[in-house]
């Protein structure tokens, strides 16, 4: 017998995937395109829940790793494309599974140095130092002349999946969902393994961890490259869908847009990020089109669920979270 | 480099400080006495901001305009409190990151809504312009050398506040000890507010002193925020002394960094080059200096010994 | 006599100028009970901290299982042997009773760096699990959540998680605090049942149990070690019972 | 957000929807109506919807959405109104950032887009493209403008930009007029809002004048704190630097400063005169010459929809490449690679006659001037 929140769970995903489906057959393509923007971040979010949701470790920093996925696609395609050698005489592609595997490579290097330092910290410590570091890697693309500076980089051709056309919005759609969904199955299985249960134990008390002789550092600075990996990816998948990478990918805005995915949706849930990510792309494409001031009620919005409906989206559908 | 530009490189780095640390000083504090991570905080300095630039193109007045970012900070601190932040406190941080950060849009959007888009003109007081002579033979604005006393004038009043006043001792039991000083018989949810509007009323001041230098624009928050965390981060959050500390050594660092970095690399590249690369290495130089700096001591130079 | 498993030698630990820990010295031998009691604020906290490692002494030695342990963290301790249970339970509230004790199975074997497979479909783990469930007693309780377990309830479990690390000596931080007259009696069986598998060292001020169960009793004051020795050498000890029941005895 | 402006004409145009009639000419304007450039997008949006509500031609209909200087949401907006909208052309983008996030694709899927501002030498060069039309000018060409200026006068300068393309663009272009000595280049962090370093770095120079590209607030805060440094050393910067949107914040500190622009409010042309009172009349404040490029932009775009079919490529792209419109900045043609040839003046800041800060035209400083890329543009 499936739970209700099993039921929701399965509404959510189905929706996802008819919507644009049927927003395709009948010529409006711009709604396949927003629904990619969903499954995108609802992707980063997935990856930042790894963290957030399974091992309690709020960073407010997953923005530096959506954007080192993200340049990893625009630099790899700019080489590509041009046809320079990148370094050590390694040229470019256009080969989104190669991009993909350099950009969660990428992200969860990074992910691994960042949280090398930050994870000796903890509550809010952890908090402003992932922030800051965030912001290290933001000024650096900022600053940083040969990919484009604050201008970004543009990627004037979608890059390519063997035996797909990509520049069919539609088909790109197909590709993110099924790199959402592997991602959600990823989580659910790393959440009910050995690891996960270290993981969230530790979160629950990381004494008890310790005290049956795990290290609790180990533990969460593993999840933390993880994590930042299949942001990475996201942010390959978001490079490609705007065929355009920017410093803005990294802004500290970013990193504060996809906690706010996790809590719109329901924090510690499976599906959490993908509700919280439909909620925000309606959102910003329902207020947007009614005000000029739509942050303003976005923030009203928020504050109300932080104080009122902590369970988000799905607490409000499917009652309380349970755990294994 | 000659002694006239050291020096007054120097100043400019301790008036970075001095500013940071009115930014830093009610973070800390915030955090120190309610546990409460704000990320309204940089908010707080552009409503002061606003409301001087506002006051004094009204009246003519400066100084009205600074009293009146004062009152208005101030007063917009309270008010959040008691509608918003109060709820927070026994919340776990991410739900304190979660609202503030909502309250953040409705500051931005809220201000753009009554100021409009442009950028407001706010003056330095006749008083305070140009400059004076420095030893050596260089010049330096009256106006940074007023804020750089101002500063030194609030840390200060801090240190009495805190240290020999009854609203101090309240502070200082707050922060030791929260269930004991409500069992103490202190009414704790106003020692709350005043901490918060004090709080607010500092960043307020900040953003009015640093407005007249600047400009009035929304958004002026966000940057000096982010430097204020690193701030506290590196001084240890709950600690006045650690905000003060960190304040200064972030802004000398960062100010002599920008000057001295892309020096030190025309050694290696074209100037061209080094001028872009320097600042590129610059801009991450304060971000590296507090990963060294946790690497070895992670709950920053002056934990507070609570936290 | 058989080598001690667990034996501090004048461990010293001091907070500013108030002297914690004072030159203690103390040994647990295979198959006994030591119990540790001491009047409040006699230091009996600050040096469990320090044998499991949360404190670190500022000097003295502690051996364990035949090596040094002063510079090991928590979770290096916890692999050599020490289990340890808490004066306030210390478990993953949401989790439930029998993931709790899993938790411990899966350190126990040494692979929390798996990813895939479900432990809720690992036999290996689950069978272990329910097995030390069932020895506290608990095995009905197991899928409910920590957080819903009876005061009682948590401290078995507790109790199960330190068994089934495969403890070579248990450090129990007062198992009886909080549990009405009948838990405590049946609590006191089991741990008597208990010292077989290994020694425990028993932090307690339920004096009934300590009396009951102890083989050999430590007696903390102000940081030191005033006497050890068996049940009727601490009854009659004067200075223990100057420092417990003052001069008017 | 999103704003229907010729409500009326489109009433008309359904009202007459029975007849065999022309589908109106959509028009997408994606501009910056949020966040801290807003300003600048606000000029370009009202100077192009003054030309729309003079041409009343009941064909256009304009759509504007604000993009909030992101690029990630221009681009958004860019795929729904090529996708849902199916607009015609597009054009509005501030910013070099947005522009190349947003322009290339969008000719790439046979769209036009006319450019109000933004003009990165990457569009203008080998990249160019038969589709893409900048009707304000290249990024180089005011900063070129000064560094032939300040051949005049000085002899050694201090130049100072944003660390990102458009600055390092503009030093370029500096650079490749200017033939005296350099005293320092600097570059500051975007967004930077302290200058007191590198103020410092300039009174220790030695330089005879300073050359500082500082967009918007950067601009702002620049002039204040340079005004109270006690530095006499004379500043000059491109057109943006000391444009309308900026001059009442600097304040006073902006007096004298010397700039250069295609456009000043004091021209003496009928042109520039009635464009002026126009826009004063509607919007009650003066325009900066982002309005005026936006209105020429516009002008460009009612010019080739008069006489051809924006369905028409070829025809529709042939009428635009003739410019026939009146600019208030004056002569205006189209160079070989679609950006303008046009005067570019030397400005100076005064007090207007009623205390307004203003721009006022010191002297020509190129006559039509042509950028330096549009040999590399093939077409």
């Amino acid at each position: 017998m499936l739970s209700r929140e099993s039921l929701i769970n399965i509404l959510l995903a189905v929706l996802l995937l008819a919507v644009p489906l049927a927003a395709n057959a009948y010529g409006e393509p711009f709604y396949v395109t927003l629904a990619t923007r969903v499954a995108i971040l609802a992707l980063a979010a997935t990856g930042l829940n790894l963290a957030l949701g399974l091992g309690g470790l709020v960073s407010f920093g997953h923005a530096a790793f959506f954007g080192i996925g993200g340049y990893a696609a625009g630099i790899l395609a700019t080489h590509g494309f041009s046809g320079d050698p990148l370094f050590f005489g390694l040229s470019g592609t256009n080969q989104m599974p190669v991009i993909w595997l350099v950009a969660m490579v990428a992200a969860g290097l990074v992910g691994l140095l960042i949280g090398a330092i930050s994870l000796r910290t903890s509550g809010v410590y952890f908090i402003m130092i992932t922030l800051a570091f965030a912001q290290m890697v933001y000024y650096f693309a900022i600053s940083w002349p040969a990919y484009g500076g604050e201008d970004g980089l543009s990627i004037l051709v979608r890059n390519q999946f063997p035996g797909v056309n990509t520049m069919r919005p539609v088909n790109f759609f197909l590709i993110c969902y099924v790199a959402l969904m592997a991602a959600l199955g990823l989580f659910v299985l790393i959440r009910s393994s050995r690891f996960g249960t270290a993981l969230q134990a530790a979160r629950q008390n990381e004494v008890r961890v310790a005290t049956v002789g795990i290290a609790p550092y180990r533990i969460r600075l593993t999840a933390f490259a993880l994590s930042a990996a299949m942001t990475g990816l996201a942010g390959a998948l978001f490079a490609d869908l705007n065929r355009f990478v920017s410093p803005s990918m990294l802004s500290w805005h970013m990193s504060g847009e996809l906690i706010v995915l996790i809590i719109l949706g329901g924090t510690g849930r499976l599906f959490g990020p993908l509700a919280g990510a439909a909620l925000f792309v309606i959102f910003e494409y329902v207020l947007g089109g009614l005000t000029e001031r739509w942050q303003f009620f976005l923030g009203l919005i928020l504050l109300g669920t932080v104080l009122f409906a902590r369970g988000g989206l799905l607490g409000l559908l499917a009652g309380k979270a349970r755990h294994g | 480099m000659t002694f006239a530009l050291a020096l007054e490189q120097l100043l400019n780095g301790l008036q970075l400080g001095v500013m940071l640390f009115l930014m830093a000083a009610g973070l800390t504090l915030i955090f120190g006495v309610m546990g409460l991570i704000n990320l309204a905080h940089g908010s707080l300095y552009m409503v002061g901001a606003f409301a001087c630039a506002a006051v004094a193109a009204a009246t003519g007045s400066f100084w009205l305009g600074l009293v009146a970012s004062l009152a208005c900070a101030a007063a917009a601190g309270a008010i959040i409190e008691l509608l918003v932040i109060r709820r927070l406190y026994d919340r776990e941080h991410l739900d304190q990151v979660l609202a503030t950060f909502a309250l953040i849009l409705i500051f931005s959007e809220g201000t753009r809504w009554v100021f409009g888009s442009f950028p407001l003109y706010l003056d330095i007081p006749p008083l305070l312009q140009g400059a004076v002579a420095l030893p050596g033979g260089a010049q330096y604005p009256v106006y940074r050398l007023a804020i750089i006393a101002a500063g030194a004038l609030v840390a200060l009043g801090l240190y009495v506040l805190i240290g020999k006043t009854r609203l101090g001792m309240r502070i200082r039991a707050g922060e030791s000890d929260r269930e004991m000083i409500g069992a103490l018989g202190v009414d704790i949810r106003t020692l709350y507010t005043v901490v918060f509007a004090l709080g607010a009323a500092l960043a307020g001041l900040a953003g009015a002193m640093v407005g007249a230098l600047q400009s009035v624009q929304v958004g002026m928050g966000e940057p000096v925020l982010i430097l204020a965390f690193v701030v506290i981060v590196i001084g240890g959050i709950g600690s006045i002394k650690g905000a003060l500390l960190g304040a200064l050594l972030v802004g000398v660092v960062d100010t002599m960094g920008r000057l001295l970095l892309p020096q030190l690399l025309t050694l290696f590249f074209p100037p061209s080059q080094a001028g872009m690369i320097g600042a590129a290495a610059a801009s991450m130089l304060i971000y590296v200096m507090m990963a060294l700096i946790l690497a070895v001591k992670p709950r920053g130079l002056f934990p507070a010994a609570h936290a | 006599m058989a080598e001690p498993v667990l034996q501090l030698s004048d461990l010293a630990k001091s907070f500013g100028a108030l002297r914690a820990t004072d030159g203690v010295s103390l040994d647990l031998r295979p198959g006994e009970i030591h119990a540790l009691i001491g009047p409040n604020g006699a230091g009996k906290s600050t040096l469990i901290h320090q044998i499991c490692g949360t404190l670190r002494q500022d000097s003295g030695t502690i051996r364990f299982a035949g090596q040094d342990i002063g510079h090991l963290g928590v979770s290096e301790r916890s692999r050599l042997g020490l289990g340890r249970t808490f004066q306030v339970s210390s478990l993953a509230s949401e989790f439930s009773a029998l993931r709790n004790v899993m938790l411990a199975v899966q350190a126990q074997q040494g692979s929390s760096f798996r990813f895939f497979k479900p432990v809720m479909s690992d036999a290996s783990l689950i069978d272990t699990s329910m097995a030390m469930l069932e020895r506290v007693g608990l095995q009905d309780r197991a899928r409910l959540p920590a957080a819903e377990l009876s005061h009682g309830e948590r401290r078995k479990l507790e109790i199960a998680i330190a068994l089934a690390l495969n403890s070579k000596a248990f450090l129990l931080d007062e198992p009886m605090a909080g549990m009405g007259p009948e838990g405590s009696k049946s609590l006191t069986g089991f741990l008597d049942g208990l010292r077989q598998e290994a020694p425990i060292l028993l932090v307690e001020h339920d004096m009934d149990a300590v009396f009951a169960l102890a083989d050999r009793i430590s007696v903390l004051v102000y940081g030191k070690v005033i006497a050890t020795g068996t049940v009727d050498e601490i009854r009659s000890d004067p200075a223990v019972r100057t420092a417990y029941l003052g001069d008017h005895a | 957000m999103k704003t229907l402006v010729s409500a009326a004409t489109l009433a008309l145009s359904m009202s007459v929807s029975g007849l065999a009639f022309a589908e109106p000419v959509k028009i997408g304007m994606i501009t910056t109506l949020s966040g801290g450039g807003a300003g600048l997008g606000i000029d370009t949006r009202d100077g192009f919807m003054l030309a729309i509500k003079q041409a009343d031609n009941s064909e256009i209909e304009v759509i504007t959405e604000d993009d909030g200087q992101k690029p990630e949401l221009a681009v958004q907006i860019a795929d729904k109104m090529i996708q849902s909208d199916q607009v015609d052309i597009l054009t509005g983008i501030v910013w070099s950032n947005l522009l190349m996030a947003v322009a290339p694709s969008a000719v790439a899927q046979g769209k036009f887009y006319v450019s109000t501002n933004a003009a990165p030498a990457a569009l203008a060069g080998a990249n160019c493209n038969p589709l893409y039309f900048n009707a304000a000018y290249q990024n180089d060409n005011l900063h070129e403008a000064m560094g032939e200026y300040a051949n005049k006068d000085y002899k050694k300068i201090f130049i100072m930009a944003p660390n990102y393309p458009a600055g390092k663009d503009s030093l370029t272009g500096f650079k490749r007029y200017y033939k005296g000595e350099l005293a320092s280049e600097v570059y500051t962090q975007v967004g930077q809002t302290d200058y007191a370093a590198e103020i410092a770095q300039i009174r220790a120079s030695g330089a005879d004048a300073v050359f500082a590209f500082l967009p918007g607030g950067m601009g702002i805060a620049f002039m204040k704190q340079y005004a109270q440094s006690g530095v006499e050393i004379p500043v000059m910067g491109p057109g943006f630097s000391f444009s309308q949107d900026v001059l009442p914040a600097i304040g006073d500190a902006a007096l004298g400063a010397k700039a250069s622009g295609q456009w000043a409010p004091d021209f003496d042309t009928d042109v520039s005169k009635k464009f002026l009172a126009d826009f004063q009349t509607e919007y009650g404040r003066l325009p900066s010459i982002y309005a005026v490029q936006a209105y020429d932009a516009a002008q460009l775009i009612l010019s080739a929809v008069a006489k051809a079919d924006v369905k028409d490529t070829d025809a529709f792209r042939a009428e635009l490449l003739k410019a026939d419109i009146q600019s208030p900045r004056g002569d205006f043609k189209f160079n070989t690679n679609q950006h303008p040839i046009q005067d570019i003046y030397l400005t100076e800041v005064v007090k207007g006659a009623d205390g307004v800060l203003t721009n006022k035209t010191v002297e020509k400083i190129f006559d039509d001037h042509e950028d330096a890329y549009a040999k590399d543009c093939k077409m």
